[in-house]
């Protein structure tokens, strides 16, 4: 591959609510046994990116050591591999990131040492799978200077927390507006990006000198007029998880045969980093329809419309209803949780109650001790 | 200087021909356990549980599944830069090159691997039993002896003790008499198979042992060690330990699992059980499926009845399918409307819609009644059952089958299809 | 083993000079194939201390680098591992570590989820090797609070670069003063620490409600009197690299023959992350004298009492006396250099000439253009 | 899904008898070269430098030293979750068992091995030649013509080709004629023991000529997919290749490397040839040594003379010693005051003080005068030689020999002495 990659991964996001207290967007899990950055991860190994560098910064442990090795998405280690850049202090610079440009320019030397001729930059809370060989290929017969991947979403979804797109019939971008107010586009940045590494350079060490620190509204929405970009339009399944609703909405799509086919079944897989647990334990008690359930639950109750990420203990005569409970959540007998999402690591004692609402998902985060079971 | 305090040598070589066809393509150790497992995880994870992490595997019979399970050793943690898990296959030598013929000749075959790593202690393995042991506790036992050999024990139900080898201890633990399946037992401490060696003990047994035919450690190494008056101990193991070898053996331990809180739990913090796992997905279980009492793997999708059985991972059970207390390996997949009882079903195997499998009146296997008993229907992997057949207990099928194999869409309790199917 | 490591690596230090403007203390080069925290590790994993978590900060790139695999010093995942904690944003704090006890606390969740009784915190800029066994067995019999091990310096030595201390016949230690002015006793701490891990939690959230944020003068100087501290006097070979003068002559410590026997080819190994670089090549010309030569060398001029790091090329004509030359050095023809340590991946003209003190080392830091050899 | 799109099967079988002494107890592949690698380095680094991140090691013949150099790959980056380098040694089948016959035969039994990673093409190497090689640009090569089959060929001397297999092509590279080894070569293009296949037709032919005794690529598949007209092409290979087959070129390779710019840079950083290092430490020189003209592996003490040799790692030369145009291998000792003229001296070799080695007139070997040729002294690994001998030229040595071994404390030119050494 001519490319190397760069993962943006240090963001925080006060729509997740209470979600990001703990993590880092890009670490959230999804789908029972990924997290959100091993979709970018994994297309990038599957395109044959062998040189991949994630930027981390905010809450960035859980995310670290999901990363703590490369070999999860078979990335090598002596002809390329996955390099993650933490903040340091130097002799010139003891800044943390002050935005996805700084992060790229206070590690500026690991594009300048790289000899691929192509950079692809994507962030690390989308939910897809992408041959970024053909956005390359796509971008080198239309002589871009960039190329963003695009999306066109549907009637009535928010365009308000992407940047909004407007082509002209050759696909080149006219309008590119970050977070419009009201937009009559629906064709949205997919956060993935194609450029050539001596142009990024460039712009980056542009934007450094002007004390500019934002990938996209410095360089992206700056240079739209100025340098050619182009948008390729993503046609399979593509969802963003940085609000708590879709972050909702993204993992329930995953009850669609389609969905779980497309990704979990067809060609080329999803990787993440294996965990030791064992087999889903059903004993007498446990009713499950419509459900995902990860390794090691353990079910004595009812689940319905929900998905379990692993470790999940659900006690005696429970009902959870769609609802998703993460990873490694004990729930007491008799508790009632409809509409919810459980953050992971919480105990839920007997005889609770959490209700939300189907347009307003309830976060649970609760601090009992764990009993000794 | 490469050092190593205890190395263990894995003996998993055996075909396991009691377990009929589970074991026709692949070697005992790689035989699917518990859902996710293959038998020789509980001997790997063992070993660095314990803190060993350097593993022989001594290999011989069909081994390719047994190494693409190893690997590099990755979900045990034994991918070391010195040490870590190694397969040793029989190799050909300047002089004479021979198959191994029994365990001692097989260690004794790789005596030049032991003396890289330089080990003071050697344990010696099987990879066929279920169990959770911690080796350290065993070798503090056997240096707190300053024994020269440590055998595990167990207390078996005086019973059965004649199908094992008994140890007739002192106080001391210390072995005074070995009974090799004796008729009439006078102790119910029976070996595991499993040893602790102090390594210039073992390397001398093996050298001067080395022209012995068949050489092996029950019949051979121990006698002689006892027989030379080294320290030979009985150390006491007190947990769940499961020989696999029948398959009657290997359907009631995958049963216990489900029991609500078994007596071997995986589910333990403490001393987990790795494996290397293909799937990721979590399983699906549809609308209309009802599970009641089941371990089921990752990637699984249940759309009919699942009850008290053991089911793999990326298996697919259709609309109408009713299982009940058997087992299903991974990626199989159970066609529309088939029932299936007290089965056990290999993997990568496809069986067609409505079939009937596990029914009718028991009678003996008529080919061989020894291994395919217990009331079971016994699948291989890779199998090919068409659609819409009747097939009976104490049964065996093998190999990709068509209508024509079943006289009146049935194959009766005892009978037996072995088809070689497109073997290369 | 009962302990679970901890490697404060971490700090900067003026008198390192301009050889810190690249990386930390830790991750100085020893000895041709070595860096600084390697002996630490080694040690470490030698003691069979299974899971170690490193502190590292400032200018951390090539030490994060370095330790980017626990393969080298043979740390397991699954018992243990090595843990490499960078500072990190999250919700509660956005602070680089302000000291070596902030760094424990801000981790403290490490310490607080291990089950091993003890800890073992030692610094990165030591070279040594230590049976930490032995010493936990001396803190397990003296009933100690603390166990600090100790070296008993040289007359002469500059103790005030050191914490000196004073013990009783016991070895209970009954002074402790770091970095006097003046001292009259020749024990220093040689930044080698046993604590029990739950006294240490405990001192360490008493630090942090007060505001101090630093191990030895907040923790063990503040209460050196109060917890029974004890000394664990090393006999073997131990050298601190953290000045330019210690730096140079624990280097030229290993041309004597007794030193290498010791940390060569005495067990247990020194062990360190392995380049892929091939043997030394001695041309026409090369005339090398009580030196030692790493792998990657291309030698073919005179080298005499020096040592000469990886993948150094040395001109034609060139006399190399009494020097240390860093990896990667080209050194064009003609040159002549005494008295000097070179800075890594430096490229030094032809022709050049570089002259220090043998008391006052010359650090030489160009940064020539390498031509295409 | 698994899926690669080249594997790559790595023949590292063969004993190479013709290096004597030096493969009686290692595999050829494994044989110490340049001062820190060994032979097969070059292969297993050209695999992973192409992006070939699979690969298949068949190996039947000593293997140990092998696998422990190998190891799970990490030097090369070849320990993968998911490939990486596999160790494939002859292994015991449900129906018969049989050791590797030929190299086609040896792939044959790995035919599900390759079936695992499901690849479009197959490259077939061996493990014994010096060259870097970008099988990458074959394959592209192979791709733009079509091909089946791409052989990749060398121009030889047309005087030496008869030694070779040769081919004749048309003006599109598609081989029109194989010679093997001609009396009379039409070409100098010589095959050079790599190819790319197209799975399909590779795993076709295997199957086809899976009855044919001991099956070879170049005797017996190529000339069959040939024969069926498929698209056999040559790639014509224009870089450094050595075959290291006969001491005389292998001596003679080594000794190219001390060249000033060698033919083959083993300093590039493009390339990059990756081996196992255990040592670390940096070589010393001391006060009284003198080095001229030398590769000096890591951890070497020299305190000697050392002109125009390689040198590997952990070598200890002492005081008063010299050596000239010759090859010592890793952790060698050669005692104070001896001299050594053109030998190859194997691993972990002891010589005691002042002896002389290659010293006298020469003369033909009395017992494998076409092995120990070129004049060469050759000493096998581990090896033990008394002080103050003289030993002459095409002499072999092996095992532990004693002053009774030499009469007249003198091994004339053209004498051997073979002692098996402590064998269990």
């Amino acid at each position: 591959m001519r490319a190397v990659g760069i993962v943006l991964a240090g963001g925080s996001n006060n729509r997740m609510r209470e979600l990001v207290n703990k993590r880092a967007t890009a670490a959230m899990p999804i789908a029972g046994g990924y997290r959100g950055i091993d979709f970018v991860l994994s297309s990038m190994s599957n395109s044959h990116i062998q040189k991949v560098a994630v930027f981390t910064q905010y809450n960035a442990k859980s995310l670290n050591e999901h990363l703590n090795s490369s070999k999860w998405w078979d990335f090598g280690r002596k002809q390329g591999g996955l390099f993650v850049f933490t903040p340091t202090i130097t002799t010139e610079n003891n800044s943390w990131y002050r935005g996805t440009a700084d992060a790229i320019a206070q590690n500026l030397d690991f594009l300048k040492k790289s000899h691929e001729p192509y950079v692809v930059i994507a962030s690390g809370d989308c939910v897809y799978k992408l041959d970024f060989n053909e956005v390359l290929a796509y971008h080198i017969e239309k002589r871009a200077d960039v190329t963003i991947v695009t999306k066109r979403i549907s009637e009535g979804d928010d365009v308000s927390r992407f940047g909004a797109i407007k082509t002209n019939a050759e696909g080149r971008i006219e309008e590119f507006e970050e977070k419009p107010l009201v937009s009559n586009s629906n064709l949205i940045s997919a956060g993935i990006y194609v450029i050539r590494r001596r142009q990024l350079i460039e712009l980056i060490e542009a934007n450094m000198y002007e004390d500019r620190y934002d990938f996209v509204s410095d360089i992206l929405v700056r240079y739209r007029t100025v340098k050619k970009m182009y948008s390729y339009e993503m046609k399979d399944y593509w969802s963003n998880i940085s609000t708590v609703e879709s972050y909702f909405r993204t993992n329930m799509d995953f009850l669609k045969k389609d969905v779980r086919d497309y990704f979990f079944s067809s060609y080329p897989d999803v990787y993440s980093k294996v965990l030791d647990l064992p087999p889903a334990k059903y004993n007498a008690g446990a009713e499950v329809k419509n459900s995902l359930v990860s390794s090691g639950c353990i079910l004595n109750g009812k689940v319905e419309d929900s998905i379990l990420f692993k470790e999940v203990y659900v006690g005696n005569n429970c009902t959870i209803k769609n609802s998703i409970i993460l990873n490694d959540v004990y729930i007491g007998d008799n508790t009632y949780i409809e509409n919810c999402i459980v953050e992971s690591r919480n105990t839920i004692c007997a005889n609770s109650s959490f209700v939300g609402d189907p347009n307003d998902i309830k976060i649970v985060v609760e601090k009992n001790e764990r009993y000794i079971l | 200087m490469i050092k190593k305090e205890m190395i263990a040598m894995l003996l998993a070589g055996g075909q396991g021909s009691r377990l009929g066809v589970l074991t026709s393509q692949i070697a005992k150790p790689a035989v699917a356990f518990g859902g996710k497992y293959r038998i020789i995880d509980f001997a790997l994870s063992n070993c660095i549980n314990s803190g060993v992490d350097t593993v022989g595997v001594l290999t011989q019979y069909q081994p390719l599944r047994l190494n693409t399970h190893i690997g590099i050793g990755i979900p045990w943690d034994l991918d070391r830069n010195v040490g870590g898990v190694s397969i040793l296959p029989p190799y050909e030598k300047n002089t004479n090159s021979q198959w191994y013929t029994g365990t001692a000749n097989a260690i004794y075959q790789n005596l030049e691997y032991m003396e890289y790593y330089n080990p003071d202690y050697v344990l010696i393995l099987g990879g066929d039993h279920i169990y959770k042991m911690d080796y350290e506790v065993m070798l503090k036992f056997h240096k707190a002896n300053k024994a020269d050999v440590t055998v595990a024990t167990i207390s078996v139900p005086i019973e059965e003790a004649s199908r094992f080898g008994v140890v007739i201890t002192d106080d001391t633990k210390r072995i005074l008499e070995f009974e090799e399946k004796p008729e009439h037992p006078r102790s119910n401490l029976a070996s595991m198979g499993i040893y602790i060696f102090s390594w210039p003990v073992l390397r001398e047994a093996l050298i001067t042992l080395r022209e012995q035919k068949a050489c092996d450690f029950g019949k051979h190494i121990i006698p002689y060690c006892h027989g030379k008056k080294d320290r030979v101990f009985a150390y006491e193991y007190n947990g769940y330990w499961k020989d696999v070898g029948t398959l009657g053996s290997y359907w009631e331990s995958n049963m216990e699992l489900i029991d609500l809180i078994p007596e071997f739990n995986l589910y333990e913090e403490f001393w987990k059980i790795y494996t290397k796992s293909d799937k990721i997905p979590p399983q699906f279980v549809s609308k209309n499926a009802i599970v009641d009492r089941a371990i089921i793997g990752e990637a699984t999708e249940v759309y009919g009845q699942v009850h008290n059985s053991v089911i793999g991972s990326g298996v697919i059970i259709e609309e109408g399918v009713e299982i009940y207390d058997s087992i299903i390996m991974n990626a199989t997949c159970i066609g529309a409307g088939t029932k299936i009882y007290k089965s056990i079903i290999g993997e990568n195997v496809h069986i067609g819609k409505k079939c009937e499998i596990g029914v009718g009146e028991e009678a003996l296997n008529t080919w061989k009644p020894d291994v395919y008993s217990f009331g079971l229907a016994t699948i291989g992997d890779k199998t090919i059952i068409p659609a819409g057949l009747k097939i009976g207990k104490n049964t065996a099928i093998m190999g990709e089958t068509t209508p024509d194999d079943y006289p009146d869409g049935c194959l009766a309790s005892g009978g037996t299809i072995i088809k070689a199917g497109e073997k290369y």
